[in-house]
């Protein structure tokens, strides 16, 4: 053939998903839906206070119960040594309470039954008498001397976790003094949660032989296996994790919930199969949080509008235990990427981390550790530093952006940031929006006094965790993994350390083999999700499936294109030095009428004696990357706001994404548009409060707002495309981006459109009442 | 989640049902679409000793305008009365609020009658029912009496109705020439409860002035609130922008919110001031014949 | 939520006192179906089926007294749980007595947790006032009556 | 190790229970169930027909939308009893004879689905909205699904694939593969 050959289901192509099969068949299988013989159901009974001493818990009504086997209590667990386990900080939580309740919504004490019905009888039968203590809220108070101590179990005297800082203190100080224009913001980043539509459970099961088998919902099946065998002492091999099909994750699904060990518990004391799946008040109570971070920041620039430094002074309120979901050696995540797409000399930023009663956590809500609070609080502030200096902010970013040519640029808080061009995507997201139009509209409607914004966010995503040398996890590198076999008709299947939840694994990685191999995508089965039969790896989150196990695929295929070369040769009967990979077949060099395809090979590799070589055809990869990869876009934003009402109308919103090299582009868009619900809901709408006595305010879907098809804006996506230079084929990774760069893009315009009033901060979410009370409280003055 | 145990009926007829409620004393309750009693008995807030399921008694789903009344079943889907043609012409703020209950899905099954008598301030038709001078027939062991909708609601849940009664039909004075009618739900998203809401009726007479008005408030109070000084207030004007002003102040004095996420005090009663005022120039407009 | 209230009673402060510390006196006058005894001489303890209108389960109840000053003022202190929810309260009661009556201000924080703090102060609010006050009523009518 | 258990569980005494006749998927199914078991439990569990599934408890979320009768309904906020003598279709039903339905074609071929929890729900109240509305706007769409929440798309694509799926069903040869 004499035009290149591309092969059916490349990378670029927009195929639709094989997984798509079974789901809209209804014949998913997910973790409720496993339904082994004589299996049990687990129900929890949780603590309706926020702190509290238990004085009593009697078993005997719940156990008269009809239907009910057992009921397990700390008392129980902490005869096993299995009361408390350690969290991915290597802090320590609860499984189950002996003497004291940490905050609303803990398991009390589990309740194993016939069925989901009788659970819930006994859940109901269970009498525990409490005495409340007082309540930490509030991490500032929590810090204050006199606070009531609510680690003395760990030995402290007061409420602090740990301090963290990186960065040049003194040449930051230096710097914001010698700077003409400095600005201040303190915003807060509410507490919020995942909210998978699935929530999390799961079936766990002991055999004959003792080999505990457990179905869950788990990003990180390898990595939980290793844990529970830390916390239980089972043997490795006889513990297998099985991932099925996933509901959704979002980062929600990385941690090890007490549920999880009651119910491995409940399995080996009733002998019988035990599922667990939290309902949805357990799951907004009880599980990870994300965000919760207090910042302070201080930006300066010169007169004539250049970035000088950034200053950054953070409190986290990480509940009652440090269960975020972190790297080892990166207690407040990545947040150091908060220099964003600006080249600032010099920047400081300390963490300081504060315990209260509230449920742990720390993990993502679809980002890569902690970097959406950073994203947020550098746009927020490039936007008000503009506004002060009364340059466009559009203008303003292209004046100080770290511009093309300066990759691989070495920021001031360590990172080296692969490749970008951030001026490429600002400039394309304004000529799709109609800036220049849009801002002459916003000009006559605020003379005749109509709210009209439009907000910029120009942020840089850091993914795809990461280099071995940096980056663990409880001490597991975070490479990950590739398996490849190609059977004698030269039929492929793969299997995978990571676990999609919704990404669409099988069909990407499915494209990348496509294209490494030369062979159908039709025709290679991906797997992923069974410690029995996966390579181990560290999990799908922090938008690290791509970057890692993507990358993994195309070595382990390089891999074994190296030996079919050898093969081919063979077959056609030249030196291996004569073989070349051209259009997706061997081809003696120069005659390209002499080829070979995979398919040849492969069949070749099990039925022909190979000259100095072992039958088959299969390889193994474990990646290790080399740098993180820095995904980065442009997203503009334009609002109306009902003065008397204070109710937000986002009327346009474009995202101009680039993620490097694009393996399936209705796939990339389609991580895009949900990435970007996912940024306007925290931004508009979710926040998970609590009162005084420590009450979660938003324990339902009534109260923790998910945005419906309605209050969604009609996303528009663009993109430019700068590949990774050290990725194996330029990919970056796209699942979180938008919910990274989308909050600051919103609150930036609502407060554009607020500019009359001189507002310069609104906390999120913007519900109506923050606005009209922004609003009046100007109108008053 | 999963609810307790309980008896549960299925009767045939609406003398059946009373005789069942009789029977257990208050320990019942009558399950008509259940869109908010399932769930609380899920969480189990209620835990009712039986269920009375009224869906099998025959004839009491229906939507009829009769010479003096629009009279409505208790079972009518709340669906079906946004559909309804008849209502969308001459009482399009029951249209208006049946567009805006929970969402589509759950009105798909959630009645008329249960949403006009389970009692959370939060349910959207008995602000409308007061605005449009409903009265409820209630169905017990006595016979039946009629409930003026502006007396029907005490406190939350707590209602005018016997544990022993069954509402059966909402009867709307039938609106003549010249009335429009209309609701607005401020709401943070589909399937929440109202920010605060406003009911709307009233009637434009020959001289051009109002001669008939009714303004319910949701979920600004323990109860549905009937704004009696703003409806009065609006007797006998012509609806100018002063008018309406006025009539928005008096609604929101008479307003009586609780602070929760949807905002503090001060804001509620502002927002009842604003969509009270909005409202009112709505179902005016609709009353002098445009949309 | 803070509830408070007065009444005037037709008895000595030396007799109302003394009716509120029989803690099975003064919760007689519960309304709602009950059971409580005395524990010892500042605690009690039973069960009292209540709620909103049909939004109503069994709380097992345990109370002290905090303050006992006599015929002028108690603190108790109530711990309820049901319905999956917490209910504590804590009471002050101010007697004083002029001329041959005794009135007394009560008043105090009812702090709701749980799934019942959920349905929000809105909901619990008026039927709790109602609770209350139908208790001291009730008070008034037995200390008089006798 | 030790913990408190019950002999043998006993024989639930006091639930009460009743005995219904549904149909499911044009099967018709006579079941002895609790007077309290949900529909959702029902199917999910006694029919094991887990395409149906739960997300949120408090029918909020729809992902246990079935249709009775024709008429979408959240099946975790209905009792089994309440659907005795109805006719009850889930996801399983929607295609025929290996056919898939016009929906199940249009959110695959435009990408209308990503974990999948939620998609079986949102297909079958889009059947329902074609069926009363053939050719709905945008607009109307997306109050249409106003009582599904999907975490994972943005909505975008699962409007395109009714859209699509409008398309193909008005006009069979043009919209066809």
């Amino acid at each position: 053939m004499a035009q290149p050959e591309t092969v059916h289901g490349g990378i670029g192509q927009s195929i639709p998903r094989k997984e798509d099969a079974r789901f809209i068949r209804g014949k998913g299988n997910y973790v409720d839906d496993v339904d082994l013989p004589g299996m049990l159901f687990l129900d929890l009974v949780r603590s309706p206070y926020a702190h509290a001493k238990i004085t009593a818990l009697r078993k005997e009504k719940a156990l008269a119960v009809p239907g009910v086997l057992a009921v397990i209590t700390g008392a129980d667990l902490a005869a096993a040594k299995l009361a408390w386990m350690p969290t991915l900080m290597s802090d320590t939580q609860m499984v189950l309470p002996t003497d004291e309740v940490m905050f609303q919504g803990q398991e009390v004490a589990g309740v194993v039954a016939t069925d989901r019905y009788a659970a819930a009888d006994g859940v109901a039968a269970v009498e525990v008498d409490y005495d409340p203590l007082p309540v930490v809220v509030d991490p500032f108070k929590a810090l204050e001397p006199g606070a009531p101590v609510l680690r003395g179990d760990k030995g402290k005297k007061d409420n602090h976790i740990w301090h963290w800082e990186v960065g040049d203190k003194a040449a930051t100080e230096k710097a914001l003094k010698e700077s003409a224009v400095v600005i201040k913001e303190r915003l807060y980043i509410p507490r919020i949660h995942v909210s998978s539509i699935e929530t999390c459970g799961c079936v766990a099961q002991v055999d004959a032989m003792g080999k505990l088998t457990v179905w869950m919902t788990t990003q990180a099946p390898h990595a939980i296996r290793t844990v529970f065998a830390l916390v239980s002492g089972l043997p490795e091999n006889q513990i297998r994790i099985i991932s099925p099909d996933i509901g959704g994750g979002f980062g929600g699904k990385v941690p090890v919930y007490p549920g999880y060990v009651i119910a491995v518990v409940a399995a080996l004391t009733t002998g019988q199969p035990v599922k667990w799946v939290e309902d949805r008040t357990g799951n907004l109570t009880a599980d990870s949080f994300a965000r919760d971070y207090h910042i302070e920041a201080e930006m300066g620039a010169t007169k004539d509008g250049k970035l000088t430094a950034l200053r950054v002074k953070t409190l986290a309120d990480h509940g009652y235990t440090d269960a975020a979901a972190n790297p080892s050696k990166f207690p407040a995540g990545l947040f150091h990427i908060i220099t964003g797409s600006y080249p600032f000399a010099t920047a400081f930023v300390e963490v300081d981390a504060a315990y209260t009663n509230k449920p742990p956590g720390g993990i993502a809500y679809r980002c890569s550790f902690r970097v959406t609070e950073a994203a947020y609080t550098i746009e927020r502030l490039v936007e008000n530093m503009a506004h002060k200096l009364k340059i466009d902010p559009a203008e303003f970013r292209l004046k100080n952006f770290i511009p093309p040519e300066a990759f691989p640029f070495q920021s001031a808080l360590g990172w080296t940031y692969d490749s970008g061009n951030y001026g490429g995507a600002l400039k394309k997201a304004m000529a799709m929006i109609g800036y220049d139009e849009l801002r002459k509209e916003q000009a006559e409607k605020r003379k005749r006094g109509e709210l009209m914004g439009i907000g910029i966010s120009s942020f840089t995503e850091i993914v795809g965790a990461g280099p071995a040398k940096q980056f663990d996890i409880l001490g597991l590198k975070m490479f990950d993994s590739a398996e490849v076999r190609i059977h004698p008709t030269g039929k492929v299947i793969a299997r995978l350390g990571t676990k999609s939840q919704g990404q669409g694994h099988e069909t990407t990685y499915a494209q990348i083999l496509a294209e490494e191999l030369g062979i159908s995508s039709d025709f290679i089965s991906i797997e992923e999700g069974d410690t029995d039969t996966a390579p181990y790896g560290l999990g799908t989150y922090a938008s690290r499936s791509t970057p890692t196990s993507g990358a993994a695929a195309a070595m382990a295929a390089r891999k074994i294109r190296d030996k079919a070369a050898k093969i081919a040769a063979q077959m056609l009967e030249v030196s291996p030095d004569d073989i070349e990979w051209k259009d997706h077949k061997f081809q003696v060099k120069g005659v390209p009428d002499k080829s070979k395809t995979m398919a040849e090979v492969a069949f070749a590799a099990y039925t022909t004696p190979l000259e100095g070589m072992e039958a088959g055809l299969e390889a193994v990869d474990y990646y290790n990357p080399p740098n993180l990869t820095f995904p980065f876009g442009s997203y503009i934003c334009a609002v109306d706001v009902d003065k008397e009402t204070g109710q937000v109308k986002v009327r346009r919103f474009v995202a101009v994404d680039d993620c490097g090299v694009i393996i399936n582009p209705t796939i990339v868009d389609g991580q895009i548009q949900g990435g970007l619900t996912m940024g306007f809901a925290p931004a508009m709408m979710e926040e998970i409060p609590y009162d005084a006595d420590g009450n979660n305010r938003a324990g339902s879907f009534l109260e923790y707002l998910l945005p419906t098809a309605v209050e969604t804006p009609k996303w528009e996506t663009g993109k430019t495309t700068t590949p990774s230079p050290h990725h194996p084929f330029g990919a970056k990774g796209v699942g979180e981006s938008a919910t990274v760069g989308a909050p600051a893009a919103i609150v930036n315009a609502v407060l554009d459109a607020l500019e009359p009033y001189g507002v310069t901060n609104i906390d999120i979410p913007l519900s109506a009442h923050k606005v009209w009370k922004a609003i009046h409280s100007k109108d008053a003055a | 989640m999963y609810p307790p145990n309980f008896e549960y009926y299925a009767p045939k007829t609406v003398q059946e049902a009373i005789g069942l409620l009789d029977q257990h004393q208050g320990e019942a309750k009558v399950l008509a679409g259940g869109q908010s009693l399932i769930g609380m008995m899920k969480l189990r807030l209620a835990q009712p000793a039986a269920l009375i399921d009224i869906n099998r008694i025959p004839d009491l789903a229906y939507i009829r305008e009769e010479e003096a009344a629009l009279v409505i079943g208790a079972l009518t889907r709340t669906a079906e009365l946004g559909r309804s043609e008849v209502v969308r012409a001459r009482y399009p703020v029951l249209s208006d609020a049946a567009a805006e209950i929970a969402d589509p899905t759950v009105r798909n099954w959630g009645t008329v009658g249960g949403n006009v008598s389970h009692g959370d301030p939060g349910n959207d038709l008995p602000a409308c029912m007061m605005a449009l001078g409903a009265e409820y027939r209630a169905e017990g062991p006595k016979g039946a009496r009629t409930i003026p909708a502006r007396q029907f609601y005490q406190d939350s849940f707590v209602t005018a109705l016997r544990p022993n009664e069954v509402l059966t039909q909402v009867r709307i004075p039938r609106a003549g020439p010249g009335t429009g009618s209309a609701y607005s739900k401020m709401e943070r998203k589909v399937g929440d409860f109202a920010t605060a809401a406003v009911a709307v009726q009233l009637r434009v007479g020959k001289g051009g002035s109002i001669d008939l008005a009714g303004i319910g408030l949701t979920n600004v109070g323990p109860t549905a609130i009937y704004a009696a000084a703003a409806s009065e207030f609006l007797m006998g004007k012509t609806g100018t922008d002063s008018d309406l002003k006025r009539a928005g102040e008096l609604a929101s004095d008479a307003s009586r919110p609780f602070p929760d996420n949807r905002g503090p005090v001060e804001f509620k009663k502002d927002m009842v001031r604003v969509w009270t005022r909005r409202t009112i120039a709505h179902a005016l407009a609709r009353a002098k014949g445009g949309k | 939520m803070h509830i408070e209230g007065d009444f005037r009673v037709r008895a000595t402060a030396s007799r109302v006192y003394a009716f509120f510390l029989d803690p099975v006196a003064f919760t007689d006058c519960l309304d709602d179906p009950h059971e409580f005894h005395a524990v010892d001489a500042d605690h009690f303890e039973g069960t009292v089926t209540t709620g909103v209108a049909f939004i109503r389960g069994t709380f097992r109840v345990r109370g002290s007294y905090l303050v006992k000053t006599p015929t002028s003022a108690i603190r108790v202190r109530l711990q309820g749980t049901g319905l999956g929810s917490g209910l504590d309260a804590e009471l002050d009661l101010a007697l004083a007595e002029a001329a041959g009556e005794t009135s007394l201000h009560w008043g105090g924080e009812v702090r709701l947790s749980g799934p019942i703090a959920a349905l929000g102060e809105r909901m619990v609010r008026g039927t709790t006032e109602k609770k209350v006050a139908g208790l001291f009523e009730n008070a008034r009518r037995k200390l008089e009556g006798a | 190790m030790a913990v408190d258990v019950a002999e043998t569980p006993q024989a639930p005494g006091p639930i009460t229970t009743r005995t219904i006749q549904v149909t499911v998927n044009g099967v018709t199914h006579k079941s002895t169930v609790q007077n309290r078991m949900l529909l959702v439990s029902y199917l999910r569990e006694r029919l094991r027909l887990t395409g149906t599934h739960i997300g949120c408890d408090t029918a909020h979320c729809g992902a246990c939308t079935v249709l009775v009768d024709g008429i979408p309904v959240k099946s975790c906020n209905l009792l089994a009893v309440q659907v005795d003598g109805r006719k009850v279709q889930t996801v399983e039903g929607l295609a025929s004879g290996g056919k898939l339905h016009p929906i199940q074609e249009g959110f695959h071929e435009e990408h209308g689905l990503q974990c999948g929890y939620c998609t079986p729900g949102m297909m079958l109240v889009s059947v329902a909205l074609l069926a009363q509305n053939p050719n709905p706007t945008e607009d109307e769409i997306r109050r249409g699904i106003s009582g599904n929440l999907c975490r994972c798309t943005g909505y975008v694509n699962i409007v395109k694939a009714i859209q699509h799926t409008a398309a193909k069903m008005q006009n069979p040869a043009k919209g066809g593969p």
